[in-house]
C-alpha cells in the first residue's frame, strides 16, 4: 500500500518536472524580454516550439551513425531520471536512495558524454568546436560541483538528498561561511552547465561563439525536440537542486499527508519562479564572456568549493 | 757473540749500501752512467748475498750471488749498452718528475718503509728486521725509478733494482726455500723484457704509443 | 687413467704437462685439437674423482680441502669445455690464416701448460709453490695473448707482461714477508711456507709483518684479479688474444688469483691483532664495480666490453668476501662459479659472432636473433644472466649479497646497487643493439659447436632455480671456513 | 587437491606450454594450439581462484617446493588477497588468450611472441602466489623479463628498441628497490620467509624506509609519476593483447606487491605514510590523464590513462592507510574495497580498450588517431564494445567504473573522522584532484572514441577497414558484459571482497547482500546508497517511454542531407576536429602549466600564397627534468673515466705505485 502511494507520488513528481520545465524556460525568456522593454513571446512558447519540432521531418547529415540518432533519447532519459531523483516538493520518496548527489552528477555527465560524441559524429568542424569546448567546460564544472557536494555532505553527514534536505531544513544548521561559498559556487556551475550567459548564450546562432548550440547544430525535428526538452529539464533540475539543498523551506517530509504535499508543491513553484526571475535579471545585467575566460570563471567556482570544504574544519571542529 | 755483531754490522752496511745506490740511480740523468750505477748495485747485492751465504752457511745462496754478479752486474748492463747503441736511443734520460722532487719522494719512501718495518717486534732477529726495512725501501725506490723515468731502458733498470730488493729480502730471510729458483726465474723474466725491448723496437719509452694510435688498434674511436 | 684412479691429484697435474709436451711436437690440426680435448676431459674426470675417493693427506706440497676442490673442479670443467670451443674456433682461424700451424702447436702446448699452472696453484699447499704456479699461468697467457702478432696484440701482451711482472714482484715480496712472520714460530725452511702449518700457528705471528705482507699480496694477486686501479692489462689482453684465451682468462685465471687472495685473507683473519682485510676488500671491490660500470658505456669492442664486465663482477665477488659472514661468503662463492660459467659461455658466443661478422666492433653487429637464432638467443640469455636477471644463477648471488649487506651496512648496499644498476644499463643497451634491430654485417652461417655454450647456460639456469643440496652444504662449509 | 596445488600446477602447465611453443615455433598451427592451451589453463586457474575466494571461509593454504634458496625452499601461499589478484590475472590471461586466437594470426613474427606469452602469464601467477622474498623477486623479475621479450617482439619497428631498453632498466631499478626493501625486512640473519617477516616487529625507521622503497619498486612497475616514463613507451610497443595484459594486469600485480608488503607484512601503518601515498596518487591521476589528453597515438593514450587509474587506486590505498593508522576499521575497509574494486574494473575495461585498439590496428594498420575516423560504420561491433569500455572508464553510471569511483568518494567523505589536521585538509584536496581526473578522463575518452570511430575517415586505410574476426570480438564482448554486470550488481563484488579486508585490515564493510533491491550502502543507507540496477532500469524505462511516445505521435520522416557547413561545406575530412585540435581548449587551460605548451602560429601576410603553419610545442617535464639529466651525468662521468683506457704503461704503473704507497701510508698511520 505504502509502496503504491510512493510510486504514485514519484510518478506525480516525474510528470511535474516534465510539465514545469518548458514553462520555467518560457517564464525566464518572458522576464528577459520584459526587462529589455520587449513584449516577448508568451510563457507557453516552449511547448509550441516542442510540438512544432515534433511535427517536422528529421534531416540527418550524410555521415551520421546510429549513435547520432540514439543520443537524444539517451540524454533526455538520463537528465529526466536525474531530475526525478531530486526531491522537489517532498523528501524520502521510495527511490531517492537509488542515487545520491554524486550519482546525479554522474548521470548529467553521461548525458553530456553522449551529446559530445554526437557532436563529433557529424564530421564537421562545428561539432568538433562544440564538443571540445563542452568537455573543457565540463572538465572544470564537474569537479567544482563535486566539491560543493563534498562540502554539503560533510555538513549534513550524508550524500543522500532527502537526508540533506531534512538536515538543512532542521533548525540546527546555523548560517555558515562555507555553505555560502558552496551556494555561490553551485550557482556558477549551474550557469555554466546550462549554457547560460555569461558562459554561453543559448539564443546565439553565431557559430564561432557558441558552445552547446554548435554541438547540437546538426539536430532537427524530433531529435532537436528531445535535446531542447533535455535542456529545459536540466535548468529545472539545477534550480530545484539548489532549492532543496539550500532552502528546503516547506518541503514535505516523507509520509506527511497530501496536504503537506500540496503545500510543498506550492512552495516549490514559488521557488522556481523566484529563481527564474533572478536568473533573467542576472542574464540581462551581464554580458557573455570570451570562451577562454570561462576557465577562470569555473576555476573560481572550483576554488570556492574547495575553500568551502576546507573552511568546514575551521568553523566546525569534529 | 762478537762475531755475530760483526756479521750484523757487515750485512747492515751492505744493505744500507744498496739503498744508497738506489738513491744514486734516482739522480742519474745519463743512460750510460745509470747502467754503470746499476752494475754497482748488482755487485753490492752479490756481496751481501754472498755474505749471507757465509754467515747462514747456506751454500746454495752462493749460486744466487754468482747469478747476481755475472748476470746482473755484467751481462745485462753490457747488453743494454749495446741495445742503446744499436737502436740509437737518445743518450740522456727525460724524467717525468724533476730530480729534486724524485729525491724528496725517495726520502719519504725510505722513511715510510722504516716506520713500517720498525713496528715489527724485535724477537724476529734484528738482522732480518733491518734487512727487510732496507729491502722494502730498495723495492719502493726501484718502483719510483720505473714511474718517474720515460726511457724503456731506465725503466728496465728500475725493475731490476726492485727485483734486487726482493733478492735481498729473500736472502735475508734465514732458511728461506726456493731463493735460488726465484732468482733464476727473475733473471729469465728480465731477459724476456730486454729481448722484448730489442725485438719490438720499443725505442724511447714504454709510452711511445699515443692515444690516437690506441684508437686505431683497439676499435675504440668514438 | 689408472694412475688417475690411484692418485687424482697427480693426474690433475701430470696429464696437462705431459700432453703439453706431446702437443708441442705433434703436427696437424685435427689430431692435436682432439688430443687437447681428450687431455682436458681426462683432467676433468680425474678432478671429479676427487669427490669420490678419500682425499690425500696434506703433504708439504699438495693439499686438497673443501676450498680448493670447488676451484679445481670448476677449473678443469671450464678448461674442458673451452678446449671443445677452441677446436672449432681454431679451425676457422686456420682457414682465415690468422694462425699458422707452427703457432697452432705453440698454442695447444701453451694451453695445457696454463691448465697445469692453474691446477698446480690450486692444489699446492706451499705458498711459494703457489706463487710459482700463478706466475707460470700468467706468463703462458701473456704468450698466448700476443699470439696473433698484430701490433695491437703485441701492445696488449707487452702491457700485460710489464704490469704482470710488477704484480709478480709484489706477490713475491708479500710471500717472503709471510715467511719471515712465520719463521720464528713455525721454524726455518720448508715448514715456514706450508699453508696448513701457517694457518695453525697464524695467531702467534707478528701482526705488523702480516699487515705489510697482506698489502703486497693483495696488490700482487689483485693485479691478476683485475681490481680497479690495477686492472689496466685486463681489457686489452681479453680483446686482442684468441677468444678461447679470453674465456679462460675471465673464467679461470681471475679465479686463480682470487683463490690466492682468499687463502691469505683466511690467514690474516686467523690472527687477532692483524688488520681486518674486510674494509680493504670492500673498498677495492666497490671501486672496481663502479669504475667498470662507467667504463662499459663507452666500449665499442665487444670483447673489451665483456672484459670490463669481468672486472665489474670481480669487484662484486671481492666485495662479498670483504663483507664476510656466512651469507655474503656463500654468495661470493656462488657468484664466482656462476660468473666463470656465464662469462666463458658469453665469450664462446662472442667468438663465433666476431668470426662470422669479421669484426669486434659492436656497432657493426646488429639483429643477431634474426640472422643466427641459436647464437643470438644464446648470447641474449648469456648477457641476461651476466646482468643478474633471474631465473639465472647470478641473480641468486646478487640477491644474497645485496640483501644481506643492506641489513648491515645500508650505505654500502646503496653504492653496490648503484653500481649494479649502472652496469645493467650499459650491458642491456649493448644487448638490444647487438641482438635486435635490422640485421647488419655478414649473415654467413656459423660452423660452430654450440655444445659448450649451451651446457654452461643450462648449468647456470638450473643453478638459478635449484641448487643440489651437497653443493650447498659444501659452499656453506667453505663460507664458514672463510669466516 | 588443495587450491594452491591447483594454481601451481596451472603455472607449471603454462611453463610447459612455453616450452612447447619453443619446440614448434616454426609450425603453421602453433598459434592456434598455444592460445587454445593458454585459454584452457587460465580458465582452470580462474575458476580455481574464484572458488577459493567466494567459497566457504577461505583459509590460507601453503606449499613449499625444494627450489629457490636452498635452505629456505620456494614458499607459495594462497590466501584471500592472493586469490583475488589471481582472479584478475587469470581473467586477463584467459581473455587475452581468446583474443590472441584471432589476433595472433596477424602477427608478423609469431615465434617471437608465442613462447613468452605463457611464460608471462606464469610469471604473473607466481608473483601473486610467492610467499618468500626470494621467490617473490625471482618471479617478479621473471615476469618483467618475459614482458620485455614481448615488447621486443616487433624489434624492427622504430622506437621499440628504446622502449624495451627503458623498460628493462626501469624494471631492474624497481627490482633493486624491492630487493633492498626485503633485505631490510628480512634483517641481517636473512629470514626471507613472509611468515617470519610478518611475525617480526618493525621499527618506524624500518617501516618508513620500506615504504619509500616499495613506492620506488612497486611504483615504478605500476607507473606512479615520476617513475612512469617506461610505461607509455613499452605498453604500446607490445602486441595488443600483450599490451592489454601489461596495462590491465601487470600493473595490478605491482599493486598487489605494494598491498602485500605495506598492509600485510609491515603490520600497523603509521599515518604520515598515508600522506605520501595520497599525494603521489592524486598527482599521478591528474598527470596521467593530462598526458593522455595530449596524446594522439591510440595505444599510448590508453597507456597514459592506465597511469591515471593507477593513481586513483594508490590514492584510495592511501585513504585506507590513513583510516587504518587511526584504527577506523570500517572506513579503512571502505577505502580498501574501493581500491580493489577499481583494480578489478580497470582490468576489465583497460583490457577491453586495448583489444579494441588492437582490432583497429589489424583493420587499418594505424595507431595514429589523426589517420582514423568513421570506423563506426565499418566496424559496428568493435565500435559498440569500445563505446561501452569508454563509458565504463569515464566512470559513468550504470557501468562499473562509476561504482568504484563512487565508493572512493564515499571514503573521502569519511575524512572528518580523522584526528590529524594534515589528513583532514589533505583528503578533500586529493578528492578534488580525483574529481578533476575523473572529469578529464571523460573528456579524454570522448576524444578517443570520437576521433577514432566517429566522423569521416581521415585516410584510405580507415575507409577500407573491415570488422575483425569472431574470437577477438567474443573476447571484447565478454569483457564489455563484465563491465556492465559489475556495474549493476556491485553488492556481490563487495561481499566477495570482504574476506580480504578481514584478513588484511581486520574489518569489513556491512554485508550488502541483505540490502533491499540489490543496492549498496557503504556505511548506512541514510548516509549514502547507490543502486546501479535501478538506475539502469529507470534509464531504459524512460528512454523507451520517450521513444515510444515520439514514434507514436511525432512524424517519422527522415531525410539525409549534407551537413550544414555554415555556407561553406568543407570538402576534405582533414577539416574535421583532430585529436590535437580537440584537446586544444584543455591544453590552453592546463598545458601551459604542466607541459610548457606553446602554440606557434605562422600566418602568411595578406597576398602571400604560402600555406599558414601551426605547430604545437609540448615538453614532458618529467623526462626532461629528471631522466635526461641522469643520462647526461652518466655520459659525462663515463667520458671522463674513459680516458683511463688510453693511458701509457708508465702511467698505469704510477697508478699501481700510488695505490701501494697509499695503502702503506694508511697502514703506517692507522695501525
Amino acid at each position: 500500500m505504502v509502496v503504491i502511494s510512493d510510486i504514485i507520488v514519484l510518478g506525480v513528481q516525474m510528470l511535474l518536472v516534465l510539465l514545469l520545465a518548458p514553462l520555467l524556460t518560457g517564464f525566464v525568456r518572458k522576464i528577459k524580454a520584459r526587462l529589455v522593454r520587449r513584449q516577448g513571446a508568451s510563457v507557453f512558447q516552449p511547448y509550441r516550439d516542442l510540438l512544432r519540432l515534433l511535427r517536422k521531418e528529421v534531416v540527418l547529415a550524410e555521415n551520421t551513425s546510429w549513435l547520432f540518432r540514439v543520443t537524444p533519447y539517451v540524454t533526455f532519459a538520463a537528465i529526466w531520471v536525474a531530475a526525478a531523483l531530486v526531491p522537489t516538493f517532498a523528501t524520502g520518496l521510495l527511490f531517492n536512495w537509488t542515487a545520491d548527489l554524486i550519482a546525479i552528477v554522474a548521470l548529467l555527465g553521461s548525458a553530456r558524454f553522449f551529446l559530445a560524441l554526437a557532436g563529433m559524429d557529424v564530421g564537421t568542424s562545428f561539432g568538433g568546436i562544440g564538443s571540445s569546448r563542452e568537455v573543457m567546460i565540463a572538465a572544470l564544472a564537474e569537479p567544482a560541483m563535486l566539491l560543493v557536494f563534498f562540502c554539503i555532505a560533510l555538513v549534513a553527514g550524508s550524500t543522500q538528498l532527502s537526508t540533506v534536505a531534512n538536515f538543512m531544513g532542521s533548525s540546527y544548521v546555523g548560517l555558515r561561511v562555507s555553505l555560502g561559498m558552496a551556494v555561490i559556487a553551485l550557482i556558477m556551475v549551474a550557469l555554466a552547465e546550462n549554457a547560460r550567459i555569461p558562459v554561453d548564450n543559448p539564443t546565439t546562432h553565431l557559430e564561432l561563439t557558441m558552445v552547446h548550440e554548435a554541438m547540437v547544430l546538426e539536430y532537427s525535428g524530433r531529435h532537436l525536440a528531445m535535446i531542447e526538452f533535455g535542456a529545459f529539464l536540466k535548468l529545472l533540475l539545477y534550480i530545484s537542486l539548489i532549492a532543496c539543498v539550500f532552502l528546503p523551506w516547506k518541503i514535505a517530509l516523507f509520509g506527511t499527508g497530501p496536504l503537506a504535499y500540496a503545500v510543498g508543491a506550492g512552495a516549490y513553484v514559488v521557488k522556481l519562479a523566484a529563481a527564474g526571475f533572478f536568473l533573467a535579471l542576472f542574464e540581462t545585467a551581464t554580458a557573455k564572456m570570451r570562451v577562454f575566460r570561462i576557465p577562470q570563471f569555473l576555476g573560481a567556482a572550483l576554488m570556492l568549493g574547495l575553500l568551502g570544504t576546507l573552511l568546514l574544519f575551521v568553523s566546525r571542529s569534529f | 757473540m762478537q762475531m755475530h755483531s760483526l756479521a750484523f754490522d757487515i750485512s747492515h752496511t751492505l744493505a744500507g749500501g744498496l739503498v744508497l745506490i738506489s738513491f744514486m740511480m734516482l739522480y742519474q740523468d745519463r743512460l750510460y752512467s745509470l747502467l754503470n750505477v746499476f752494475a754497482l748495485h748488482a755487485v753490492v747485492l752479490a756481496l751481501s748475498v754472498a755474505w749471507q751465504a757465509y754467515i747462514q752457511d747456506a751454500p746454495h745462496l752462493y749460486i744466487t750471488a754468482v747469478i747476481a754478479l755475472v748476470f746482473k752486474a755484467i751481462v745485462i748492463p753490457v747488453a743494454l749498452h749495446r741495445i742503446v747503441k744499436q737502436l740509437g736511443i737518445h743518450r740522456d734520460i727525460e724524467s717525468a718528475v724533476s730530480i729534486g722532487l724524485t729525491m724528496l719522494a725517495g726520502m719519504a719512501l725510505v722513511a715510510l718503509s722504516m716506520v713500517l718495518m720498525l713496528r715489527v717486534t724485535a724477537d724476529a732477529d734484528p738482522l732480518a728486521r733491518e734487512d727487510l726495512a732496507f729491502a722494502l725501501s730498495v723495492v719502493l725506490l726501484g718502483l719510483l725509478v720505473m714511474v718517474t723515468r720515460r726511457n724503456a731502458v731506465s725503466q728496465v733498470v728500475g725493475f731490476m733494482s726492485l727485483e734486487n730488493g726482493l733478492v735481498l729480502a729473500a736472502t735475508g730471510a734465514k732458511g728461506m726455500p726456493l731463493v735460488v729458483e726465484i732468482s733464476v726465474a727473475f733473471s729469465i723474466l728480465i731477459a724476456f723484457i730486454v729481448i722484448g725491448i730489442f725485438l719490438f723496437r720499443i725505442r724511447e719509452r714504454f709510452d711511445s704509443v699515443d692515444v690516437s694510435a690506441l684508437d686505431d688498434y683497439r676499435g675504440e674511436r668514438r | 687413467m689408472t694412475m688417475a684412479s690411484l692418485d687424482p691429484v697427480a693426474a690433475v697435474l701430470l696429464i696437462p704437462i705431459v700432453s703439453a709436451a706431446l702437443l708441442a711436437v705433434l703436427p696437424g690440426y685435427r689430431l692435436t685439437a682432439r688430443l687437447n680435448v681428450v687431455a682436458s676431459l681426462l683432467t676433468f674426470v680425474s678432478a671429479l674423482s676427487l669427490f669420490v675417493i678419500e682425499r690425500p693427506q696434506p703433504g708439504p706440497y699438495v693439499l686438497v680441502d673443501d676450498l680448493n676442490i670447488v676451484f679445481i673442479v670448476l677449473n678443469t670443467f671450464v678448461g674442458f669445455t673451452t678446449s671443445i670451443f677452441s677446436a672449432s674456433y681454431i679451425a676457422h682461424e686456420l682457414e682465415t690464416g690468422r694462425l699458422t700451424p707452427v703457432y697452432l702447436r705453440f698454442y695447444h702446448a701453451m694451453y695445457q701448460t696454463m691448465m697445469f699452472g692453474m691446477n698446480l696453484a690450486f692444489v699446492s699447499n706451499n705458498i711459494g709453490l703457489m706463487w710459482v704456479a700463478v706466475e707460470i699461468a700468467t706468463l703462458t697467457t701473456v704468450l698466448m695473448v700476443g699470439i696473433y702478432r698484430t701490433h695491437a696484440a703485441l701492445e696488449a701482451a707487452w702491457k700485460y707482461f710489464i704490469l704482470g711482472s710488477v704484480g709478480i714482484a709484489f706477490a713475491l715480496f708479500g710471500t717472503i714477508l709471510v715467511y719471515m712472520a712465520a719463521r720464528p714460530i713455525v721454524g726455518e725452511g720448508q715448514d715456514g711456507m706450508i699453508w696448513t702449518l701457517l694457518i695453525q700457528h697464524a695467531a702467534a705471528f707478528d701482526p705488523a709483518l702480516l699487515n705489510v705482507a697482506f698489502i703486497f699480496l693483495f696488490l700482487g694477486y689483485g693485479t691478476k684479479v683485475g681490481l680497479a686501479p690495477l686492472h689496466a692489462w685486463l681489457p686489452d689482453a681479453h680483446a686482442e688474444g684468441p677468444t678461447p684465451i679470453s674465456a679462460v682468462l675471465s673464467g679461470l685465471l681471475l679465479n686463480v688469483a682470487l683463490y690466492a687472495l682468499l687463502r691469505f685473507k683466511i690467514l690474516l683473519a686467523a690472527n687477532p691483532d692483524a688488520i681486518a682485510p674486510g674494509p680493504l676488500m670492500v673498498t677495492m671491490g666497490l671501486v672496481s664495480l663502479i669504475f667498470a660500470a662507467f667504463m662499459l658505456y663507452r666500449r665499442r669492442d665487444i670483447k673489451r666490453l665483456f672484459a670490463y664486465s669481468s672486472i665489474e663482477h670481480m669487484g662484486i665477488i671481492v666485495f662479498a668476501f670483504g663483507m664476510g659472514g656466512p651469507l655474503a661468503n656463500f654468495a661470493g662463492l656462488l657468484h664466482m662459479v656462476m660468473h666463470s660459467l656465464t662469462k666463458s659461455a658469453i665469450f664462446y658466443a662472442v667468438g663465433h659472432i666476431s668470426q662470422i661478422k669479421g669484426t669486434q666492433r659492436i656497432n657493426r653487429i646488429r639483429g643477431l636473433t634474426v640472422t643466427h637464432p641459436a647464437l643470438g638467443w644464446g648470447f641474449v640469455v648469456g648477457v641476461v644472466a651476466i646482468a643478474g636477471l633471474p631465473p639465472l644463477g647470478i641473480f641468486m648471488s646478487e640477491f644474497l649479497i645485496v640483501s644481506s649487506t643492506f641489513a648491515r651496512q645500508p650505505l654500502l648496499a646503496i653504492a653496490l646497487v648503484f653500481g649494479l644498476l649502472l652496469a645493467f644499463g650499459a650491458l642491456t643497451l649493448r644487448l638490444t643493439s647487438v641482438a635486435f634491430g635490422e640485421p647488419r654485417g655478414s649473415t654467413a652461417s656459423a660452423e660452430a659447436s654450440y655444445v659448450p655454450m649451451l651446457a654452461h647456460i643450462a648449468l647456470v639456469l638450473c643453478a638459478g632455480i635449484y641448487l643440489p643440496t651437497p653443493l650447498v652444504v659444501w659452499f656453506q662449509h667453505v663460507a664458514r671456513l672463510l669466516g | 587437491m588443495s587450491s594452491v596445488v591447483l594454481q601451481i600446477s596451472c603455472v607449471a602447465g603454462l611453463l610447459g606450454i612455453a616450452v612447447l611453443a619453443i619446440i614448434l615455433s616454426r609450425a603453421k598451427t602453433s598459434t592456434t594450439i598455444i592460445y587454445c592451451a593458454t585459454t584452457a589453463v587460465s580458465l582452470v586457474a580462474l575458476f580455481g581462484s574464484i572458488r577459493f575466494l567466494v567459497g566457504e571461509a577461505p583459509n590460507p593454504s601453503g606449499l613449499v617446493l625444494p627450489v629457490g634458496l636452498p635452505w629456505l625452499g620456494a614458499h607459495f601461499r594462497l590466501d584471500a588477497l592472493a586469490s583475488f589478484f589471481l582472479v584478475v590475472v587469470n581473467l586477463g590471461g584467459a581473455s587475452a588468450s581468446l583474443y590472441g586466437l584471432g589476433y595472433g594470426h596477424h602477427d608478423p613474427a609469431p615465434h617471437r611472441v608465442l613462447p613468452f606469452f605463457p611464460a608471462f602469464l606464469a610469471g604473473m601467477n607466481l608473483v601473486v602466489l610467492a610467499d618468500d622474498a626470494f621467490s617473490y623477486l625471482l618471479c617478479w623479475e621473471f615476469m618483467s623479463l618475459a614482458s620485455w621479450a614481448l615488447v621486443m617482439a616487433h624489434h624492427r619497428e622504430s622506437g621499440n628498441a628504446k622502449a624495451g631498453y627503458v623498460y628493462l632498466v626501469m624494471a631492474s631499478f624497481g627490482t633493486l628497490a624491492l630487493l633492498l626493501a626485503f633485505g631490510l625486512l628480512a634483517g641481517p640473519t636473512g629470514d626471507y620467509g613472509f611468515a617470519a617477516i610478518r611475525a617480526a616487529r618493525h621499527t618506524p625507521y624500518v617501516a618508513t624506509l620500506v615504504l619509500i622503497l616499495m613506492l620506488l619498486g612497486a611504483g615504478s612497475k605500476a607507473g606512479l609519476v615520476p617513475l612512469h616514463v617506461w610505461l607509455p613507451l613499452a605498453h604500446p610497443a607490445a602486441p595488443s593483447h600483450v599490451s592489454a595484459l601489461m596495462s590491465g594486469v601487470m600493473t595490478k600485480v605491482a599493486i598487489y606487491g605494494f598491498i602485500r608488503v605495506i598492509f600485510d607484512l609491515l603490520g600497523q601503518p603509521i599515518w604520515p605514510a598515508s600522506v605520501v601515498v595520497l599525494f603521489l596518487g592524486g598527482i599521478t591521476a591528474v598527470m596521467g590523464i593530462l598526458y593522455a589528453l595530449m596524446e594522439k597515438d591510440l595505444k599510448r593514450l590508453l597507456a597514459y590513462s592506465t597511469i591515471e587509474n593507477i593513481g586513483v587506486i594508490f590514492a584510495s590505498l592511501g585513504l585506507a592507510l590513513a583510516f587504518q593508522a587511526n584504527g577506523q576499521k570500517l572506513a579503512a575497509a571502505l577505502a580498501f574495497t574501493a581500491a580493489l574494486f577499481h583494480v578489478l574494473n580497470h582490468s576489465f575495461f583497460k583490457s577491453l580498450l586495448f583489444f579494441g585498439a588492437g582490432a583497429v590496428l589489424t583493420a587499418t594498420g594505424e595507431r595514429d588517431m589523426d589517420k582514423l575516423g568513421g570506423l563506426i560504420h565499418r566496424m559496428p561491433f568493435t565500435s559498440f564494445v569500445v563505446l561501452v569500455g569508454c563509458v565504463a572508464i569515464s566512470a559513468l553510471p550504470p557501468f562499473n567504473g562509476f561504482v568504484s569511483e563512487w565508493l572512493m568518494f564515499q571514503a573521502v567523505l569519511q575524512s572528518p573522522e580523522l584526528p590529524q589536521w594534515a589528513l583532514k585538509i589533505m583528503v578533500p584536496a586529493v578528492g578534488a584532484l580525483l574529481a578533476l581526473a575523473a572529469a578529464l578522463a571523460a573528456a579524454c575518452f570522448v576524444k578517443a572514441f570520437g576521433v577514432t570511430f566517429l566522423g569521416r575517415p581521415r585516410s584510405t586505410a580507415a575507409e577500407t577497414a573491415h570488422e575483425v574476426d569472431r574470437y577477438s570480438l567474443s573476447a571484447m564482448i565478454i569483457l564489455a558484459a563484465l563491465c556492465l554486470l559489475a556495474g549493476i550488481l556491485p553488492g556481490l563484488v563487495i561481499d566477495a571482497l570482504a574476506p580480504i579486508t578481514i584478513d588484511i585490515l581486520g574489518g569489513r564493510m556491512p554485508i550488502q547482500a541483505n540490502e533491499p533491491w540489490l543496492s549498496i550502502a557503504p556505511i548506512a543507507e541514510s548516509r549514502s546508497s547507490y543502486n546501479g540496477l535501478l538506475v539502469m532500469i529507470f534509464i531504459t524505462l524512460s528512454a523507451s517511454l520517450s521513444v515510444f511516445v515520439i514514434h507514436r505521435f511525432a512524424s517519422h520522416a527522415v531525410r539525409r542531407g549534407p551537413a550544414w557547413g555554415c555556407g561553406f561545406s568543407d570538402p576534405t575530412p582533414a577539416a574535421q576536429y583532430s585529436a590535437g585540435s580537440f584537446a586544444q581548449p584543455i591544453r590552453r587551460v592546463f598545458g601551459t602549466l604542466v607541459f610548457r605548451a606553446r602554440d606557434h602560429v605562422d600566418m602568411p601576410a595578406p597576398g602571400d600564397v604560402r600555406p599558414a603553419r601551426f605547430r604545437i610545442e609540448l615538453h614532458d617535464l618529467v623526462w626532461e627534468g629528471i631522466y635526461l639529466p641522469i643520462v647526461g651525468a652518466v655520459g659525462f662521468s663515463s667520458d671522463r673515466l674513459n680516458r683511463l683506457q688510453f693511458l701509457t704503461i708508465r702511467r698505469y704503473l704510477s697508478l699501481v705505485f700510488a695505490t701501494l704507497v697509499t695503502l702503506l701510508l694508511v697502514l703506517a698511520i692507522w695501525s
